[in-house]
């Protein structure tokens, strides 16, 4: 599989990944996505790169941790329904900026954060499945 | 030594209340521990309890410091102490309480420390075996007993026993009176060494020889006889008490003195005598008259003396001889003339001879199965027989011990010290002292039958009654008792000859049943557990079939009204793509094709939910089918060659139940969509989902909004199975190889 | 107050993820583990103090009012349960803290337990039946992950059976939702409770019943559904093993008691049967395997089968009385199941094995260690005053005035054969001599390379043993309890408008 | 099409237990998998369907147009589905070092730790 076409061809691909996975991520509340799904798009990428070029590089090349990442995401998911306890309201009530309206993703609030939490986790477990069997 | 402090100290204190007791006050004193249970720790001290109490600590004073010496040089004499004194105390706890559970309690302790009593020598195999068999079969019965015991609460409406001895006839009104008494019987036989039960208390001879004094001559195996005689003013009268007790009673006390005089161990030939005497205590109460039940509390005093008296003896006898049986024993009356003294004391308070107190408790047992309405040839033979052999057994553990023939010991025999002396000495000379001086326990003994026979006539020892029938009897028992052991004594090879085959005792019964129970848990246990998955997994898809067929079998199968005009072609084709494509997956040869087929599978299922407008789900699933299809090409194309197992007429088998199980669940399906269904959800999520959860994609809203803590267990799950897939495949030993994270 | 419930659900899960993010660093784990499990049990204390004062809390996860968002549930019963979950999490993570090896620390122990513990107490804690569901498969994954962490052979083997058949359980927990979703249209257990009388026909219901009895009847491990219990249990080390006895077959049991007293509530003959059938056959079963066994931790944990078989006993009986002793019960079990697994761990650190017949001589060597085992053990077996006592004197009462003799005939028998196997491994391990065959010197190699008895291993054991004769002495409190329980459950309304918010 | 989906969930189902008693390590895995997608398309069913019609607001509206397809089946399918995916993937990768490990491909090997030991 090491062929030149497919490494240039997967260099490229990996920002377009990238980017199709938050473009997803974010239209997830007004669209079909979501950040399931965007999370198993952004590691489809970089699970080619490592087809392509082993795990170890892979890891080594985009300072990937899986394991901070499924932690991470699981922090970020849990944080999100933290902050409306701050403002006073029940666990992960939804807080939104009502006056901002960003294009693709509508308004930001902490159901956004959430759904950032699931992708980070779901790229962090489809990498460290990867990884590990890859790797054996 | 110290420890005996604590018993007689109690005894003291018994002592002082025993004027007033004696005079028919009842003390009590109750304390609430579980009354939502009804569960009081109420103590009632009358006269029954009274006797039975100063039995415990008086005798368990005795045993403690003939104990003391005798377990000198013992290991884990700590231990043995702490059994024996919590013993003590539960004992005591048993006959005190009022309250029925709590009764139970000190009951099923009494069982408790009497395991590690009689285990004590737990090395030695046949001890675990007697104290394992000692514990099952009282626990056996305790369980009976506190079925028994409950019912007997519920059906009188109290756990009191001082309430619901009033209330007899209420009791006997109410449905449960019957099944309480027979499982209180249980439960009281069990303990009490009756037969068919009485093996283990042979057995359990096995502890040391303080232990065999107290707990099964004086106080544990009296247990059962105290709370019949305590439930009896309840059940007397009733159909069936009365029939019981006395055949069962009748048996165990000629069987066992029966076989107490083919044994050749002391100790052997004191517990069948203790069975033997135990028996007659329940035919006592079996009979249930004043004058038996008159007999029957008198008789426990007598024997706890004399029995009590002989188990230490013979504990002096095994630490001084080393041996415990009377054909090597002999002729040591010389040696030991104080042991010798209180042996034959005792032993003539067993023989029933005057004026020692075991006479006049002959008396009154004669005089109460001579009384009895019916039957009573029959029983005054057995107790006769039963007189007789007592004669005979009192002989054998004083003449042949303490004089006959010389003995065959090899070392020379000397009198033991003073401490456990003190016991049989005190003992023997009770025995003299309350024959001689009836009186003096006379008001006690009163007080104790009228507890178990509320209307009893005052008691009235006396050591003479002037000559009458019942003198008579006992004068002819003696004689006969002295030509029976001359019989034993002069033909020992005659009656080693007698062998009672092993296939008729009980034991032998109780052996069987524990080993076809370890045989039926092991049957049992290979079948349901057989090791083969595919069978676990049919007995659950079984169970659910059946179940849902039991179920189901009340609904007709629904109408099919297909609509043609619905149908679409490609719903068709997909349909049967993916019928087929399950189909390949069961048949392939090889794994790849079966992956493929999967595939094929899975975005079929995705199409589905593209036609029914679930684009989320679609989307999801052809990304996890190309995910899941991806892990298995990584894990599986270094496992070997794909095997296709025949299984032929199993395999059909297992067609049948898939089938089944497919068939049922089309089946609930159609059933279930053939009701409407109103889902107040669907319109208030409809509604809510972009005004109040900002967004216009309503799944979505409910997987990070409405619904957001499923989606967080969710990536938990997945979380945690990246951990697991990455411990499954790194798992290693070695501590110092750092990982990457 | 809703916070007071979300802190027992927050704290083991920051647990988990902190420990995730200090990954190979057992040190810290041991640390964020032992400091988030102290405070989760405070937690479920201080939540508990709560609920005695307001009888039901509910917390609206995020805000949307039931039935549309997910509610979560603190009743008695929850509440008990996760108070329980805490204690036994402390002790068993103490314990393993002075027995597990460090692989196994290294590759997940701590963030794991903690995650378990999150995902059982949220299943106490949950009102909705597709969240109990979650709770369910994150409580499955977790023990999956513990079930095979050390890849030793048994483990696999194990795990294989244990995986396969529990998600064939969730299979049929998945169907069961459905098809209540499909009768009621709602997910939200109270409203469920309210909306199925208006479903056409009983049968359905009754039919919805049996998905669940499949479902938590495979968790719960009843008879004929329990065949992954004996083929696992006993594979894992023998910290893990405890605390899958204290809570997993829980998690199932209470289940089974909230869907039968609040939602299948409706006559129905055919589910009464079916519960007696499965006590009886449980218990008997359960115990007749307990006896056949020859391998300490073998017996004690086919012996769970036969405890949950009284469970079932006290839930088919019913009455007030019955469900008392099932919630006292449920306390003596969790208490004297998970020391006895404990105490077999340390004699296999001692000697080397769990095999009765390798084993020998404890009682002369570790009087106090066999005075712990006594006292467990014959609690089991329902010896008074301990607490099995109680727990079967309640049960049988029960089934005494509630005309339930078959079952109480069934429940004496075999209160019987268990006093028969706990009293083998009583013969075989503490009386019995030490087999000959092991000189002194691999004893004492051994006793080098796993240590001695130490602190973190004998803590636990004692802290526990002093709780199970605790709630034995003073089983007034608890059995006064046990009674408000009953009553909480057999009276479902107060449930249903707490969480429906009706009161207003 | 809703009247063949009961038919296809009992024929998935059907093949689903067919595949898991079977002896083999990955028929097991693909029954199990092949039973998921029963359960979900049962639960996506059971709730009634609706053709077409997505559940998503359209621009401009405030609430959905009927007629629309129940979201909340929808949504819990979809975490089903991902709660399957991980504990499939779980399942898979435990097969496999379970046969490197055990060293059979046939389950019925596997029957050492419920043997009674005497």
């Amino acid at each position: 599989m090491n062929s030149v076409i497919l490494s240039a061809g997967i260099r490229v691909l990996i920002p377009l990944f990238f980017l199709f996975s938050l473009y997803l991520l974010f239209r997830g509340h007004n669209a079909p996505g979501g950040g399931f799904v965007a999370g198993l798009v952004a590691s489809t990428g970089f699970a080619l790169y490592a087809i392509n070029y082993g795990a170890e590089r892979t890891r080594r090349r985009f300072k990937l941790k899986p394991i901070f990442l499924i932690a991470l995401g699981l922090l970020l998911a849990v944080v999100s329904g933290l902050i409306p306890i701050i403002a006073g309201e029940t666990y992960k009530t939804g807080l939104w900026l009502e006056e901002i309206e960003i294009p693709i993703m509508g308004k930001p609030g902490t159901p956004i954060l959430f759904d950032i939490g699931v992708y980070l986790l779901v790229g962090g477990t489809v990498l460290k499945i990867i990884f590990s069997l890859w790797e054996e | 030594m110290v420890l005996a402090l604590y018993p007689a100290a109690a005894f003291a204190w018994l002592m002082t209340q025993f004027g007033s007791v004696s005079g028919g006050e009842v003390i009590s004193s109750s304390w609430d521990w579980v009354p939502t249970m009804g569960i009081s720790l109420s103590f009632h001290l009358d006269g029954l309890s009274m006797l039975f109490a100063l039995l415990i600590t008086g005798i368990g004073a005795l045993v403690l410091t003939y104990a003391g010496t005798y377990m000198k040089g013992m290991p884990k004499t700590d231990r043995f102490f702490m059994s024996l004194v919590l013993f003590m105390a539960s004992m005591l706890g048993l006959v005190l309480s009022d309250n029925i559970i709590s009764l139970f309690i000190f009951w099923e302790l009494t069982s408790f420390s009497s395991y590690f009593l009689i285990g004590y020598h737990h090395e030695d195999k046949e001890s675990r075996k007697s104290a394992l068999e000692a514990l099952l079969i009282t626990a056996g019965g305790g369980l009976a007993l506190l079925a028994g015991l409950i019912l007997l609460g519920i059906g009188g409406g109290s756990m009191e026993m001082s309430q619901l001895v009033q209330r007899g006839d209420e009791l006997a009104e109410s449905g449960l009176f019957t099944a309480a008494m027979l499982l209180i019987i249980i439960g009281c036989f069990t303990k009490s060494a009756q037969f068919p039960f009485h093996f283990w208390l042979p057995s359990a001879m096995a502890a040391p020889t303080p232990v065999s004094a107290y707990l099964h001559s004086a106080t544990m195996v009296k247990a059962g006889v105290y709370l019949l005689a305590r439930v009896s003013p309840v059940f007397n009268g009733a159909d069936g008490w009365h029939a019981l007790l006395l055949i069962f009673g009748g048996i165990t006390m000629v069987l066992g003195a029966l076989i107490a005089v083919m044994q050749t161990d002391l100790k052997k030939i004191l517990a069948y005598t203790t069975v033997s005497a135990l028996g007659l205590l329940v035919m006592l109460l079996g009979i249930g008259t004043g004058i038996a039940i008159k007999a029957a509390v008198i008789f426990i005093l007598a024997h706890a003396l004399y029995k009590g008296c002989l188990f230490l003896i013979a504990g002096i006898v095994d630490h001084e001889t080393g041996s415990r049986n009377i054909r090597k024993l002999g002729r040591l009356f010389k040696q030991m003339p104080v042991t010798g003294t209180a042996a034959v004391v005792a032993c003539l308070s067993m023989a029933g001879i005057p004026p020692l107190f075991g006479f006049i408790s002959k008396e009154y047992s004669y005089e109460s199965t001579i009384g009895m309405v019916v039957n009573s040839p029959l029983t005054t033979s057995a107790f006769f027989i039963t007189g007789m052999l007592f004669v005979a057994a009192a002989g054998m553990l004083s003449y042949m011990v303490f004089f006959g023939r010389r003995n065959k010991l090899d070392i020379k025999p000397h009198e033991a010290p003073i401490t456990m002396l003190a016991g049989p000495a005190v003992l023997a000379v009770l025995s003299i002292v309350l024959g001689v001086f009836s009186g003096l326990i006379n008001p006690l003994l009163d007080q104790a039958s009228q507890v178990v026979f509320p209307e009893n006539e005052p008691l009235n020892l006396k050591l003479w009654h002037g000559i009458n029938t019942e003198l008579i009897l006992s004068m002819t028992t003696l004689v006969a008792g002295i030509a029976a052991f001359a019989f034993v004594y002069y033909n020992p090879r005659l009656m080693s000859m007698i062998e009672i085959s092993d296939k008729i005792k009980p034991s032998y019964a109780y052996k069987q049943t524990m080993d076809s129970l370890a045989e039926l848990a092991k049957n049992v246990t290979q079948r349901v557990q057989n090791g083969y998955l595919r069978v676990y997994i049919s007995m659950m898809v079984g169970t659910f079939c059946v179940l849902a067929l039991i179920v189901l079998k009340d609904f007709g199968i629904p109408n099919i009204e297909v609509l043609w005009s619905d149908f679409r072609v490609y719903d068709i084709v997909i349909g049967v793509l993916m019928i087929v494509a399950c189909f390949y997956t069961v048949v392939a040869k090889s794994r790849l094709l079966a992956i493929a087929m999967l595939g094929v599978v899975g975005y079929g299922v995705a199409f589905v939910f593209i036609i029914f407008g679930a684009p989320d789900l679609a989307m999801t699933q052809i990304l996890i089918e190309t995910l899941t299809v991806v892990l298995f090409v990584l894990v599986l194309w270094k496992l070997p060659h794909y095997l296709i197992f025949d299984e032929g007429f199993i395999k059909f088998r297992y067609f049948l139940v898939s089938a089944l199980f497919g068939a049922i669940m089309t089946w609930i399906v159609m059933l279930i969509t053939s009701y409407p269904l109103d889902s107040h959800l669907k319109t208030w999520f409809a509604e809510s989902s972009y005004p109040l959860g900002m967004g216009r994609n309503v799944v979505n809203v409910i997987l990070v909004d409405f619904r957001s803590l499923d989606t967080l267990g969710e990536i938990v799950v997945l979380g945690i199975a990246a951990v697991g897939i990455y411990g499954l495949i790194k798992f290693t030993t070695e501590d110092d190889k750092e990982e990457a994270i | 107050m809703e916070n007071e419930l979300l802190l027992v659900l927050l704290i083991p899960l920051l647990g988990g993820i902190i420990s995730l993010f200090f990954w190979m660093d057992v040190k810290r784990q041991k640390i964020v583990f032992l400091i988030s499990t102290i405070a989760m049990t405070l937690a479920a204390i201080n939540l508990m103090r709560s609920v005695l004062e307001n009888e039901v809390i509910t917390l609206q996860s995020a805000g949307w009012d039931a039935p549309f968002g997910i509610s979560l549930v603190a009743d008695y019963l929850s509440t008990f349960m996760v108070l329980l979950t805490g204690i036994m999490g402390l002790a068993v993570g103490i314990y393993s803290m002075g027995d597990m090896d460090r692989a196994r620390m290294r590759f997940g122990f701590f963030p794991l337990m903690s995650f378990l513990l999150f995902s059982v107490s949220g299943a106490f804690l949950s009102g909705d039946i597709f969240n109990l569901y979650v709770w369910f498969e994150i409580m499955l994954i977790s023990s999956f992950v513990l079930m095979a962490l050390g890849n030793t052979k048994a483990q696999l083997e194990g795990a294989i059976k244990y995986v396969t058949l529990n998600i064939m359980a969730s299979i049929f927990f998945l169907a069961g939702i459905g098809v209540l979703y499909g009768l009621t249209g709602t997910l939200n257990m109270a409203d469920i409770a309210l909306r199925i009388h208006s479903v056409p026909d009983e049968g359905l219901i009754t039919l919805a019943a049996v998905f669940f009895f499949i479902a938590f009847g495979v968790k719960s491990a009843v008879f004929p559904l329990f065949s992954w219990l004996p083929a696992s249990y006993h594979t894992p080390p023998v910290a893990i093993t405890a605390i899958f006895a204290a809570l997993l077959t829980k998690v199932g049991v209470y289940a089974f008691i909230r869907f039968f007293t609040l939602i299948f509530t409706h006559e129905s003959p055919f589910l009464d049967n079916l519960l007696i059938f499965t006590a009886a056959t449980t218990m008997f079963i359960g115990v007749l395997g307990a006896a056949a066994q020859m391998e300490f931790r073998k017996i004690l944990s086919v012996h769970i089968i036969s405890q949950i078989g009284y469970l079932i006993m006290g839930l088919a009986i019913g009455t007030k009385l019955a469900i008392t002793g099932v919630v006292y019960f449920i306390i003596h079990i969790v208490f004297v199941k998970t020391n006895l697994f404990l105490i077999s761990g340390i004699v296999n650190r001692l000697k080397g094995s769990y095999e009765l017949k390798k084993l020998g001589g404890v009682y002369h060597t570790y009087p106090f260690l066999a005075l712990l085992f006594v006292i467990s053990a014959f609690s089991l077996a329902g010896f008074p005053p301990l607490s099995g006592f109680w727990a079967k004197f309640a049960l049988v009462k029960a089934g005494l005035v509630g005309d339930a003799y078959f079952l109480v005939l069934v429940a004496l028998a075999t209160g019987f054969l268990t006093l028969y196997s706990m009293s083998k491994i009583w013969n075989e391990v503490f009386w019995k001599k030490k087999p000959e065959e092991e000189t002194n010197l691999e004893i004492e190699t051994l006793k080098k390379e796993r240590g001695v008895i130490n602190r973190q291993v004998l803590l636990p054991v004692i802290a526990i043993t002093v709780l199970s004769v605790g709630v034995a002495i003073w089983a007034e409190p608890i059995f006064y309890f046990a009674e408000m329980t009953a009553e909480q459950l057999l009276n479902p309304e107060i449930y249903i408008v707490n969480v429906l918010g009706m009161a207003q | 099409m809703e009247d063949v989906l009961p038919f296809l969930i009992g024929g998935l189902y059907a093949g689903g237990v067919y595949l898991v008693l079977h002896k083999s390590f990955v028929k097991l895995i693909i029954g199990l998998i092949i039973l998921g997608y029963a359960s979900n398309l049962m639960l996506f069913t059971i709730s009634r369907i609706t053709r077409g019609a997505p559940a998503l607001v359209p621009e401009g509206a405030e609430a959905l147009v009927e007629p629309y397809a129940d979201p909340l089946p929808q949504a819990l399918v979809l975490t089903a589905i991902v709660i399957g995916f991980g504990i499939q993937a779980f399942a898979i990768v435990l097969i496999k070092v379970g046969y490197r490990i055990v060293a059979t491909d046939n389950l019925d090997d596997l029957n050492t730790t419920d043997r009674l030991d005497d």
